[in-house]
């Protein structure tokens, strides 16, 4: 990667019209970087996602996306920098007490409970929010689970795991969503359906950080982009700019 | 095509506690064919796999490979007569590192792994071959490391080279290229092109631009039954597979 | 024919206490994942805890019924917090050797402070005696202890199924990281409920006390014989332990009565044959491959 | 289940030596491990450092199942024990010299773990435990029964140790010991090549991932048959040993005490770790030893609390944890060196 | 004690192996035997030397008497080393006690190898004697044949003449329910049923309904340790009390200080040695509760009494090399508190004794104060003639 393109994309993008609005920021990271023993995976990342907004972390197989998300969440600890949600500094904070204030994780590896049925998977964490989801809702519009409650979790097929992952933060109401490709694996029909969900919430003013492979997926729901390689952010675009450049930025990304 | 199917199931059929996830399929791959399975999620393309592989049994229905009744066996009794399958969910030894999976998948039909007498250091016969594939895949740099520290794609990758390693005659792919960002896809799609010559390849992927550009046949499942079978503009066309499947929106 | 009905009640009284003393292993290891080898050495100290009161305090078994399960549950509670909890995270392996250890450490303090010989204890007041049912005779203590057994084990049942306790702590010891992710304190319910288990085996002990020897090591063959009846039951299965345990107690008492000399061996064949036709015992979650 | 426990086993485990065989480190610590096995007789009683060598290789043959292939046997009594009757009994009624003797025994525990091997390795993580457990007891039960061929509860007494003829080693302990210490030095060796072979690689495979490993085309159960086999070969090895050492094989060796015992001596050596058996062995034994005659009554607080502190704190035991130190600070700090 | 340097002392008594005699004490001091034996062992036998000196003063051959012990954890391994390195390293003349009957017949082994004095105490198992005896190993206080002469012969004839017995199955428990059910059945009784029951076991209640079939006068059971009181308190609980008498193969006093005299009370059993039986036994317990604050049981006088005849016998032969001193004790007569009309039986090393049926009191009226003498056995009756099968050779 050339420092030159690094620089061209801030000065065209990042600091233009997007970053000084003042918007309320539901989530707030700044000079984030990380390390896996002394292999630093991230370095200085700073982004933000308002209520109501979609944003997106595109980036190559090993960019550091999950790691960011996981950091936010608070499972990731060597980390410096700062996160901030609504408002307040969450470096104090523990996971449980992060999931609690209203942040929702779909892990990458969708993480269903081999231990509890569909229904216990979809139980188990706490309502954190009046918009949550009642369990009616989520089994309408994912039937399968209904049909398949009283299965074990990892007996799902995969794709019906990462709905079960999904259903279950909306169960929550949770206010910010960290969704670390909620679109793998799943049948374009699906696909669809979760871009209509995501939607939705939007619509009530969840903020939702959306970490996608799928472009064509991410550009059909998300307001802003930001790039990431090799544990930086390279670019940061919104949704126009995003489409426009598709072809260009997909060929960037491949590198 | 005269020759025996590679692949032949029939009525092959798996039921969970009532719960019928494979239902009489009837499926035939031609030899040196590369053929795509989709379906929506819990359509029962994974475990058409785990039957066709050893990792579940059949509650009834044959299946045939090369002409053999391979019913009922054990995946390792499979696995040696040249059927070889990645996981969708990725299926790694953590704390190996990426060029020990690798000799390890080539020395098993050599039977080296018998051998408790010898040194550890004979597996390093495999040693080119492995770094082929890493390269090929492109982890070459990664190959002293723990599967542990990959990230997720990196994973899937791997799991591919592991694939390739076995040199089968008959290769399974669960979503090869699920969680692959968009360039990847693309280096896999070629991939798995030259895999293909001389080799009978079955995948599943919900990547449409993946089945299009690899599949010479699509069979697509629904709630374990075949919905349609065809070459893919053929299957991509049909009225029930978009509604089941592709969705509206799709166009 | 009257023999045999004997032998079935009696093999059914025994098989409620060995229900109850199992309950507190599967709930440990159903909702932990931890195999507590320590459970022996647990209801043991029920008992000698039961004899010291009554020794030095002239508190008798009613108290004791009370006051020790309280005084377990907070022996749990220490237990998890500084010892078993660093574990949770690992191989169940790792708490199964530190349980291992602690028994040697609670079975030689006992040793040290009341000697090897063993403590007296009565049968309660108006449990003594026995009654006569047709041709059955049975003791009212041992009738008493197995109703008191099945009433704590469905108590139990209820608990753990019908509330939010039991799955909670489930996912959190299939994977503690993910589930404080999902807004979980997993500590606040882990601890508890571990001490829950160990006040179960306390409270065993203290059932066990008028009728069994009480001496450091009578937990010491007995947690082999439990280990049996959850295995049999499917590890960490609540209902399984309670059934299993029912099993043994009553192939026990056939197996006293019909070829005394295989009684003991026949729980182990008995285990072995479960666990290689159904490998997850009678009601255990299925294994998956 | 299984997929959970195996899961979560600690992946330091089994990482292969961290010495190369070209690093001179490795030729210090071989010369160092052999002089102290010369030695050992000089330093602690003659009986006790056989004791030492034998609990040694029966931890070293535990830690081939619990630390390469993921199954922790909680009833390796019964080829320990089962060996010793064995060897006793072949010594006795055959006068064979006792390596033959011992070998027997050791064909012996084989031979016993065939079926039993084949029907608890189905098993994974705490079942397995179990299931050898109860194998354990049931052949605890016949010994006690059988106390024409065993002697009951007395023993089997009187156990010669005859080596063709060569009077100094059939009396004296400290000649003797050489004579044991070259049969446990072999079975120690045959561990190690079976660690450091293409099969060891394939255990630890399938340790860590069984079905990943099918779909390689590995027999997973008869790889893991196989090694159970050897294991309690090499615990036969030791039993075996241990018995004409001490002239006498008791019910003692049959009872899950002794399964427990070595668990620990493997633990506290450190899982994986192969020869951390034998350091784990060296400290249970003298500790052992040393309280017997110290007048310090509470042998199990010293046993116990060293269990839990060894679980708590230096999980890689003894020998794991004083190689990690090694491999920060003498090797450097490269992160993951490989050969 | 391994250097053995120092050369003849003031007193000048050389014919002592390396200028003192070492008793060896090795037992259990942490395990089940611990009060029965355990380190209270060690006081009794210091009282013998203490006694010893008293006795010759200045004339005494032994002026250097060292006691040393071990624990052997009830492991036969271990007290097998501990034994090889008392007399190897620590140059013990002679060891004591070693309860566990697979570590009394290692240590004999070893006593038989190294040609030094092994005295048994705490085991009872008849090999000691039998077909394991030999020129080195004496068997002190009893063993499982002698419980059965004592109880079973004696109750049977007091009119006790139907029994069922139920012993542990491991060779301890067969033996007993053996030697009971032929010394029952020659004191013209029968035994209707002998019933096994698993070792170790918490659960009797089948056993005891089994046990009450066919309605015998007696009870026996021949389980010890925990197992016994186990046995005895569900059969306390069980319809069979008050009903049939019950019978002890072994009982040990710490058995019923444990379980309390009222659960014992009226049970019948063979003690080689009681603490109130008269007043000299008394007296010697006094001096042994000012030590110890705890009464004797009749391992701590046998091990007082071995001690103390050893050491007449190194005082006869006027030197402790193993050879002379066994000469001196075979075939000794003697009379001392532990021993009453005892023999050291030259054909078997049996020393053999009078010993006594007990009866548990009702009520204690003092602690460890639980027994009536009903009847003394003579030592011939309670012995009966060498065991055949033993060869000194
Ligand atoms: N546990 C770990 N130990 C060491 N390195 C790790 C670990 N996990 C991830 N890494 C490394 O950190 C980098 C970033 O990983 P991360 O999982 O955040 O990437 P990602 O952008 O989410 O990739 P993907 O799209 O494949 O999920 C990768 O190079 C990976 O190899
Ligand atoms: N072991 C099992 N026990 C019970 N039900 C199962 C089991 N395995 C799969 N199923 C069920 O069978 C159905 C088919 O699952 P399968 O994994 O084959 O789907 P799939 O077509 O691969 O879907 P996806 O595209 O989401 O991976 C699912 O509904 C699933 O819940
Ligand atoms: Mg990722
Ligand atoms: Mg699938």
């Amino acid at each position: 990667m050339s420092d030159d393109t690094r620089t061209a994309g801030s000065t065209d993008l990042t600091t233009g019209a997007l970053a000084t609005q003042s918007r309320s920021r539901m989530l707030e990271v700044s000079g984030l970087s990380a390390w896996y023993g002394e292999a630093r995976v991230l370095t200085d990342v700073s982004i933000d996602v308002a209520p109501g907004e979609v944003v997106t972390l595109v980036g190559r197989n090993g960019a550091g996306k999950t790691t960011l998300l996981r950091s936010v969440m608070g499972l990731h600890r060597q980390t410096e920098g700062s996160v901030g949600f609504d408002g307040t500094d969450l470096a104090k904070r523990s996971a449980d007490a992060r999931a609690r204030a209203g942040i929702g994780w779909v892990p990458d590896d969708r993480g269903i409970y081999s231990s509890l049925t569909v229904a216990e998977n979809l139980l188990l964490p706490p309502v954190v929010h009046a918009d949550a989801w009642p369990l009616e809702r989520v089994y309408e519009f994912f039937p399968v689970l209904h049909e398949r409650r009283d299965f074990p979790g990892t007996r799902l097929s995969g794709g019906e795991q990462q709905m079960l992952a999904m259903a279950r933060v909306l169960r929550m109401g949770s206010r910010l969503l960290l969704l670390d490709e909620p679109s793998e694996g799943l049948a374009p029909v699906i696909v669809s359906r979760i871009g209509e969900i995501i939607r939705e919430i939007k619509g009530h003013g969840v903020a939702v950080l959306l970490v996608e492979q799928n472009v064509k997926f991410a550009s059909t729901v998300a307001d802003r982009h930001y790039l990431l390689a090799q544990g930086r952010v390279v670019e940061h675009l919104g949704n126009e700019d995003f489409r426009a450049r598709e072809g260009e930025l997909l060929t960037y990304l491949g590198m | 095509m005269t020759a025996t199917p590679m692949l032949e199931t029939r009525a092959l059929t798996k039921e969970f506690r009532g719960f019928r996830a494979v239902s009489e399929v009837d499926l035939t791959v031609a030899s040196g064919t590369v053929h795509a399975l989709v379906g929506p999620n819990g359509a029962g393309k994974t475990t058409l796999f785990n039957l066709l592989t050893g990792f579940l049994t059949p509650s009834s229905g044959t299946v045939l490979f090369d002409g053999h009744d391979i019913t009922g066996r054990a995946p390792e009794q499979i696995a040696p007569l040249g059927i070889a399958r990645s996981f969708q969910i990725t299926s790694l030894f953590e704390a190996m590192t990426l060029r020990e999976h690798l000799e390890l998948a080539l020395a098993g039909p050599t039977g080296l792994g018998r051998q408790w007498w010898r040194s550890v250091t004979r597996m390093a016969r495999f040693k080119e071959r492995a770094m082929e594939l890493l390269e090929q895949v492109g982890l070459a740099d990664k190959a002293q490391v723990p599967a542990s520290s990959l990230a997720y794609g990196q994973k899937r990758a791997l799991e591919l080279a592991i694939a390739m390693a076995l040199d089968p005659k008959l290769l399974l792919l669960d979503e090869p290229t699920a969680g692959m960002g968009i360039e990847d896809v693309d280096r896999t799609i070629a991939l798995v092109k030259q895999l293909a010559a001389g080799r009978t390849v079955v995948f599943v992927d919900h990547n449409m631009h993946v089945v299009g550009s690899l599949a010479d046949r699509v069979t697509v499942l629904q709630s374990g039954y075949v919905l349609a079978e065809g070459p893919y503009e053929q299957v991509r066309t049909d009225e029930r597979v978009i509604t089941a499947y592709l969705g509206a929106a799709h166009e | 024919m009257s023999a045999f009905i004997q032998y079935t009640f009696q093999g059914l009284a025994a098989g409620g206490f060995y229900a109850l003393s199992a309950l507190g292993l599967a709930v440990i290891f159903g909702v932990l994942g931890v195999v507590n080898f320590s459970h022996g050495a647990c209801y043991m100290l029920g008992a000698v805890i039961s004899a010291v009161l009554l020794a030095e305090l002239h508190a008798g078994f009613w108290v004791a019924l009370v006051v020790v399960p309280i005084l377990m549950f907070g022996f749990g509670v220490l237990m998890e917090r500084l010892l078993v909890r660093w574990l949770l995270a690992l191989d169940p392996l790792y708490n199964f050797l530190l349980t291992f250890g602690l028994t040697l450490i609670l079975v030689e303090a006992v040793k040290q402070r009341y000697g090897v010989s063993g403590l007296p204890y009565e049968v309660p007041a108006g449990l003594g005696g026995q009654v006569t049912i047709g041709s059955v005779n049975l003791s009212v203590y041992a009738i008493f202890a197995c109703v008191f057994s099945v009433l704590v084990c469905a108590a139990v049942g209820l608990l753990l199924t019908r509330t939010r306790i039991g799955m909670i702590v489930r996912a959190a010891t299939e994977a503690p990281e993910r589930t404080r992710a999902l807004g979980i304190n997993v500590g606040r319910w882990v601890t508890p409920v571990f001490g829950f288990g160990i006040a179960l085996a306390g409270l065993a002990g203290v059932l066990a006390a008028p009728t069994r020897a009480i001496t450091a090591e009578m937990g010491s063959n007995f947690i082999i014989i439990l280990f049996a009846v959850v295995v049999i039951g499917g590890l960490g299965s609540i209902l399984g332990a309670v059934v299993a345990g029912f099993l043994v107690g009553l192939v026990e008492a056939y197996g006293v009565a019909y070829a005394p000399a295989y009684a003991q061996i026949v729980i182990f064949v008995l285990m072995a044959v479960v666990v290689l036709v159904r490998p997850s015992g009678l009601f255990g979650r299925e294994e998956v491959a | 289940m299984s997929e959970q426990l195996t899961a979560k086993v600690d992946v330091d485990l089994a990482q292969p030596s961290i010495l190369s065989r070209r690093n001179p480190l490795r030729y210090v610590l071989l010369l160092g491990g052999l002089v102290v096995l010369v030695l050992l007789p000089y330093w602690v009683y003659p009986p006790v450092a056989m004791d030492i060598l034998c609990w040694g290789l029966f931890a070293i043959s535990v830690d081939l199942l619990l630390g390469f292939t993921g199954l922790l046997s909680f009833g390796h009594a019964a080829f320990w024990g089962g060996s010793a009757y064995c060897t006793g009994l072949i010594a006795t009624h055959w006068g064979v010299p006792f390596p033959v003797a011992v070998l027997g025994g050791a064909v012996f525990a084989m031979v016993i773990a065939w079926p039993i091997g084949y029907l608890s390795v189905r098993r994974t993580g705490i079942y397995f435990a179990m299931v050898t457990l109860a194998f354990a007891q049931m052949l605890y039960f016949v010994a006690n029964q059988a106390r024409d061929l065993t002697g009951g509860e007395n023993g089997l007494q009187g156990i010669p140790r005859n080596f063709f003829g060569i009077e100094p080693v059939e009396t004296d302990p400290f000649y003797f010991y050489y004579a044991g210490a070259v049969i446990i030095v072999l079975g120690i060796l045959l561990a190690w090549r079976v660690v450091n072979s293409p099969f060891g690689r394939v255990l630890t495979a399938v340790r860590d991932n069984p079905a990943r490993a099918r779909a390689l085309g590995y027999d997973v159960e008869r790889y893991k048959i196989t090694a159970f086999v050897i294991s309690a070969g090499l615990a036969g090895l030791a039993g075996g040993v241990f018995a004409v050492s001490h002239q006498f094989a008791s019910l003692q060796e049959l009872m899950w005490t002794t399964s427990g015992k070595v668990v620990l001596v493997t633990v506290l050596g450190g899982i994986g770790t192969l020869w951390g058996g034998l350091v784990g062995a060296g400290v249970v034994v003298t500790l052992e030893d040393y309280l017997a005659s110290s007048g310090f009554e509470g042998i199990g607080l010293i046993t116990g609390a060293i269990f839990v502190v060894i679980v708590l704190l230096f999980r890689h035991g003894i020998w794991g944890t004083a190689r990690n130190v090694l491999r920060r600070y003498v090797i450097g700090r490269r992160s993951r060196p490989r050969d | 004690a391994c250097g053995g340097a120092g050369g003849p002392q003031s007193g000048g008594s050389t014919k002592l192996t390396d200028d003192k005699v070492v008793i060896g004490l090795l037992n259990d001091q942490s395990g089940v035997y611990k009060d029965l034996s355990g380190p209270n062992s060690a006081v009794a036998i210091q009282m013998a030397i203490d006694d010893y000196k008293a006795k010759y003063g200045e004339k005494a051959v032994a002026k250097d008497i060292e006691i040393v012990q071990a624990d052997h954890q009830n492991k036969a391994d271990i007290a097998n080393s501990k034994a090889q390195e008392m007399y190897d390293r620590q140059k013990a003349d002679v060891i004591l006690d070693v309860p566990n009957s697979a570590a009394a017949l290692a240590v004999a082994t070893q006593a038989k190898n190294k040609k030094k004095l092994y005295i048994n105490i705490g085991a009872g198992t008849t090999a000691l004697t039998g077909a394991k005896c030999n020129k080195y190993t004496f068997h002190w206080a009893y063993n499982t044949a002698v419980l059965a002469r004592g109880t079973a012969g004696t109750i049977t004839k007091q009119g006790g003449t139907s029994w069922n017995i139920v012993y542990p199955d491991y060779a301890f428990g067969q033996d007993m329910n053996k030697s009971f059910t032929k010394e029952i059945t020659a004191a013209g009784g029968t035994v209707g049923q002998s019933i096994a029951s698993p070792f170790p076991s918490d659960n009797f209640a089948t056993f005891i309904t089994k046990a009450g079939e066919g309605n015998p006068k007696v009870i026996g059971t021949m389980h010890a340790g925990g197992d016994l009181i186990n046995f005895v308190k569900q059969f306390n609980q069980s319809p069979l009390k008050g009903k049939v008498q019950l019978a002890v193969g072994l009982m040990f006093i710490t058995d019923i200080h444990t379980l309390g005299v009222d659960q014992f009370a009226g049970t019948q059993f063979t003690d080689p040695w009681y603490w109130n039986f008269d007043a000299q036994n008394k007296k010697w317990a006094d001096r042994f509760k000012e030590k110890t604050n705890t009464r004797p049981s009749f391992a701590h006088a046998a091990n007082y009494s071995a001690a103390m005849n050893y050491l007449e016998a190194v005082q006869a032969a006027g030197t402790d090399d193993s050879d002379a001193v066994v000469a001196k004790l075979e075939g000794k007569k003697v009379d001392d508190v532990f021993l009453r009309n005892g023999e050291i039986r030259k054909a078997d090393h049996a020393v053999i004794h009078d010993v006594y049926l007990a009866k548990v009191k009702s009520s204690a009226p003092e602690d460890w104060d639980y027994e009536d003498i009903v009847k003394t056995i003579p030592a011939a009756e309670a012995y009966g003639a060498a065991n055949p099968a033993c060869s000194m050779s």
